[in-house]
């Protein structure tokens, strides 16, 4: 295996993929969203408690490829816990893991997704639960999408 | 003089290169075929020699342009067996050549009431146009079922949805999702008889069988160069010419209008009507040289070639731990679809590029029909007339190897 | 390093034959120019290298033809100024792009009572795709005169008919008839005051000139790569996001879509949602090698030196006998037609043939203008940059032996 | 000039061109017809005194190149006097000249034009003052064109 495929798919990753943490429904959340990536079929739910600003609880639901499903659990594993600030300011940090490879400054699990930058056709795979659960946090009702023209 | 077919791996550059360290193993002529020398030498030459533009030019470049425009007419009209070149309309490729029907004929002839009788296995090229003309012009969408895996059409349910009121039946003549051939000729002659309009959708047939469109009856029919080994850019409607000749034009520009005043301007005859602005000349000479390599393979040996790769892929796959393999298991055309229980396409689709392999993993702009499968995507392997069956090894060893890594040898 | 107009002949291989037993003397560039060796190269290379369809495709080639697809809209974003490469949309060339443009924007913005403003220069590309817009949404058509003769827009007209109800105002950057090099920026600058979206049709100025979107300060620009060293078969539609992301598609299919379902579907964002069905991404890769191509002569050395072999070939010209020549005596691009009282343009062009000299005569898509000229057809000199004053002078020559040949030599 | 040339532009064709006969409106005109050959800008209306079936007097009026002056100059020539079945298989024998290079069974002028098939784009030229003709004669309103897809 070359080692572009090797760091794509991380132990991490696939160890996510294989046991998905806080993966179903949750019962009592109060925020929710859909996000979509119509070109591949993926497809993702994200479901919150807020307390205040702040995510008590969150879990997802959804259908795609490996990456997209690790990166929803891992997901899942950083932003309980986290204010609305923290949350966008870890998916800037993210975003900048998947499109360029670099590392994070602080230790992190994110870090396990520095290998998607080698292959951009799936940074779209690995965001699209970020953008649903920030658009949960935002309260939009309009579904997610990675659609843009770029990622 | 030996059979074309012997080296056939010369004609086409493309394939002698290593991907991932690994020799190419091009299965996605679904998407698109690669191009072998003869015709980019075609394309080439006529930019060396020829090039001008069309029409209306009176000097030795521009009437060579033209005779070179028009013989790739000539030829593509008998590649299809049409009764004149004028019934040739070249366009982009086969979405360009349905939105041109669904505007120009479907604007022109379609009203509330009327029916615009779809299948469930078509391409979104065959299917957001009419949705788009059906807006417009308050005609409603009505759908052929597909019965299942085995992606038949269900001819059963025929007479209830195709009723007086189809004013047009449109339908692909090769499913590329599923590989289904489908009856095109018993369909046009069932939709004759309640008087619609047929429009074949031969993306998928005219690179890998014969493609008559008098013996398939149809009115219509359309289909892209790129994918029957020309380049990218260039395609045909076929149109009978009295249903042709009656239709407004779509797009207005220079070179095809008669006459054009301040406020209002008549029309050529078809087809320059459809043909607005400089044409795509440099690629019809293109489509023209493909339509004659084709030939010299012969396209009935094109379609046992493509088939018999597309059956033993078929069968091998068939075999895999956890696998669903999609469309008939008999006759098909040159592509096989699946999906793993527990493996994205993606994946498989990421995995196999590692070893060279080219796989298409997604909806292939098949949504609806997926859904209708329980599916949100496949991967897929299709077949043209360079490749192996060691090819087809290839593909069920890399795909053994991915199983393995994610821990699903079943 | 040498200047590459040293040898810039050698890049051009159709250039190097004879006609007639003549050298060719290429001189109908307005309607299509001649390809460099650095652009078809681009174009075989992708094939033999890079080809797969784009989008959706996981695989290698399918990434490097995605790459190098979207690598092509970038360099057109940059060859134009535009701010960003999604306000750049692919197209057939000019005409398709006015016809995108007319359609969804006009047919979403236009109603009774709106005005579309053109001027009495226009090519038939940019008139009747806003004669078809104007009877679908019942606006009406006015036009800004031109001056005569000396072709230039007659700007005292211009508050007269730039009113409040102009939706759009649509003209061309340079006469493909007169030369006439228009004041875009002005023009753009004024439109913008009443409110109105402006279409520009530079498919004279692209190849020619520096073209700036931003310095100009249009909403749409249109143009063709085929009059820009580039093939045929592309060109772009530029315009502001803001205007794209409003529009509603206009062709159905795949890649266009983000969602379909059987009854209604949703759109991707701009460009895609404009780029139905596979695009002509092999001739995009040649359309980014020409802008490369033009911006290492150098556009501004470009405008000079074609101008500077139309103003020359204008002088010339004028001095023959019975001859009316056309346009701007100072300042034009680069191109000058002409006509002679007793002498057709159809037997002009004939003459100069013999002599292996490309001409074009006719209405060159200007009917309306001709007719306010009082004319029927004009024989036209157009330049690029492998033309050469000994062209204008075997030229001139030619002419002269045609009049004699008719007893008109004054 | 090249044979080509010199066959295209012969002697009988320079000289219709440079002095047309049958020029202007014919007063006493029973049937006229309007031809036009929009992509080149060619025009040629035809003026015709019928007595009967035959053709008792006929003239031109119209612009474009020396062949389709000449042209229309020499068939006003072939006409006069000709019945509807004449004028007819006279263009038959012409569209065959001017198209294959064929040269007429008789001796006639229409042979001059047999170098116009060496140049197809001027096929139209030569043959637009026939198709108004032809028209007069059938009555018909409709403007002549040569704009169908061939000749
Ligand atoms: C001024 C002008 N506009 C539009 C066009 C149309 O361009 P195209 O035929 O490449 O669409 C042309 C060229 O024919 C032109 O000269
Ligand atoms: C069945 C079918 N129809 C239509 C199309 C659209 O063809 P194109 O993208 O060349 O317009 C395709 C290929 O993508 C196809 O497979």
């Amino acid at each position: 295996m070359s080692a572009e495929l090797s760091d794509l798919y991380q132990q991490v990753i696939l160890d996510h993929n294989r046991r998905p943490r806080n993966r179903g429904r949750l019962p009592t959340a109060n925020r929710s969203a859909h996000g979509d990536n119509p070109s591949c079929g993926d497809q993702c739910d994200v479901f919150l408690r807020l307390e205040g600003d702040r995510i008590a609880e969150i879990s997802f639901e959804g259908s795609g490829c490996a990456i997209s499903q690790a990166s929803a659990s891992l997901m899942t594993t950083q932003l309980k816990g986290k204010t609305s600030a923290e949350a966008q300011k870890l998916f800037k940090e993210f975003h900048e893991i998947v499109t360029t490879g670099k590392e994070p400054e602080v230790i992190s699990d994110l870090a396990a997704f520095a290998g998607v930058h080698a292959f951009p056709a799936r940074i779209k795979c690995a965001t699209l639960s970020w953008h649903a659960a920030l658009n949960a946090l935002r309260g939009d009702t309009v579904a997610a999408t990675t659609e843009s023209h770029k990622d | 003089m030996p059979s074309p077919w012997l080296r056939i791996r010369d004609e086409f550059p493309i394939l002698h290169q290593e991907v991932n360290g690994h020799p190419l193993v091009y299965l996605d002529n679904a998407a698109t075929t690669q191009k072998p020398r003869a015709v980019m030498a075609a394309l080439d030459r006529f930019y060396e020699r020829d090039n001008a533009n069309v029409h209306r030019g009176l000097h030795a470049l521009s009437m060579r342009a033209t005779d070179a425009y028009e013989g790739a007419r000539s030829r593509v009209a008998t590649f299809v067996n049409a009764e004149a070149p004028e019934e040739i309309v070249f366009t982009r490729g086969t979405t360009e050549s349905i939105n041109l029907v669904a505007s120009s004929w479907g604007g022109a002839n379609l009203r509330k009431g009327d029916v615009i009788l779809l299948t469930e296995m078509e391409h979104h090229s065959n299917l957001v146009p009419w949705q788009l003309v059906a807006q417009r012009t308050g005609a409603t969408l009505r759908y052929l079922p597909v019965t299942g895996d085995d992606g038949l059409l269900d001819l059963s349910q025929l007479d209830r949805v195709l009723t007086p009121e189809v004013r047009v039946f449109a339908f692909t003549h090769v499913s590329n999702t599923l590989g289904t051939i489908n009856p095109v000729a018993d369909l046009c002659a069932r939709a004759r008889r309640v008087g619609a309009v047929t429009v074949i959708d031969a993306a998928q047939s005219i690179g890998h069988m014969p493609v008559d469109v008098r013996a398939i009856g149809c009115d219509f029919l359309a289909f892209s160069g790129h994918k029957m080994a020309s380049v990218t850019g260039i395609g045909a409607l076929y149109g009978r010419k009295a249903l042709l000749d009656a239709m407004p034009p779509w797009q207005g520009g220079g070179g095809m209008i008669s006459n054009v005043d301040f406020f209002e301007s008549r029309w050529k005859p078809t087809p320059e009507r459809f043909e607005a602005g400089t044409p795509n000349f440099g690629d019809a000479v293109a489509l023209g040289a493909a339509c004659d390599f084709l030939d010299t393979l012969g396209r009935e040996e094109i379609r046992r070639h493509d088939g018999a790769l597309a059956r033993l892929a078929y069968e091998r796959l068939s075999a895999l731990p956890g696998i669903r393999v999609l469309g008939p298991k008999g006759e098909r055309g040159g592509l096989v679809s699946f999906a793993f229980e527990s493996l994205h396409a993606h994946d498989v689709v990421t995995f196999a590029d590692e070893d060279g392999i080219a796989l298409r993993g997604g909806h292939h702009c098949n949504q609806p029909l997926m859904r209708r499968l329980g599916l949100t995507s496949t991967a897929r392997a299709s077949f043209y007339v360079y490749n192996e069956e060691r090819e087809v090894d290839a593909l069920v060893a890399s795909l053994r190897r991915t199983l393995k890594f994610f821990g699903l040898q079943g």
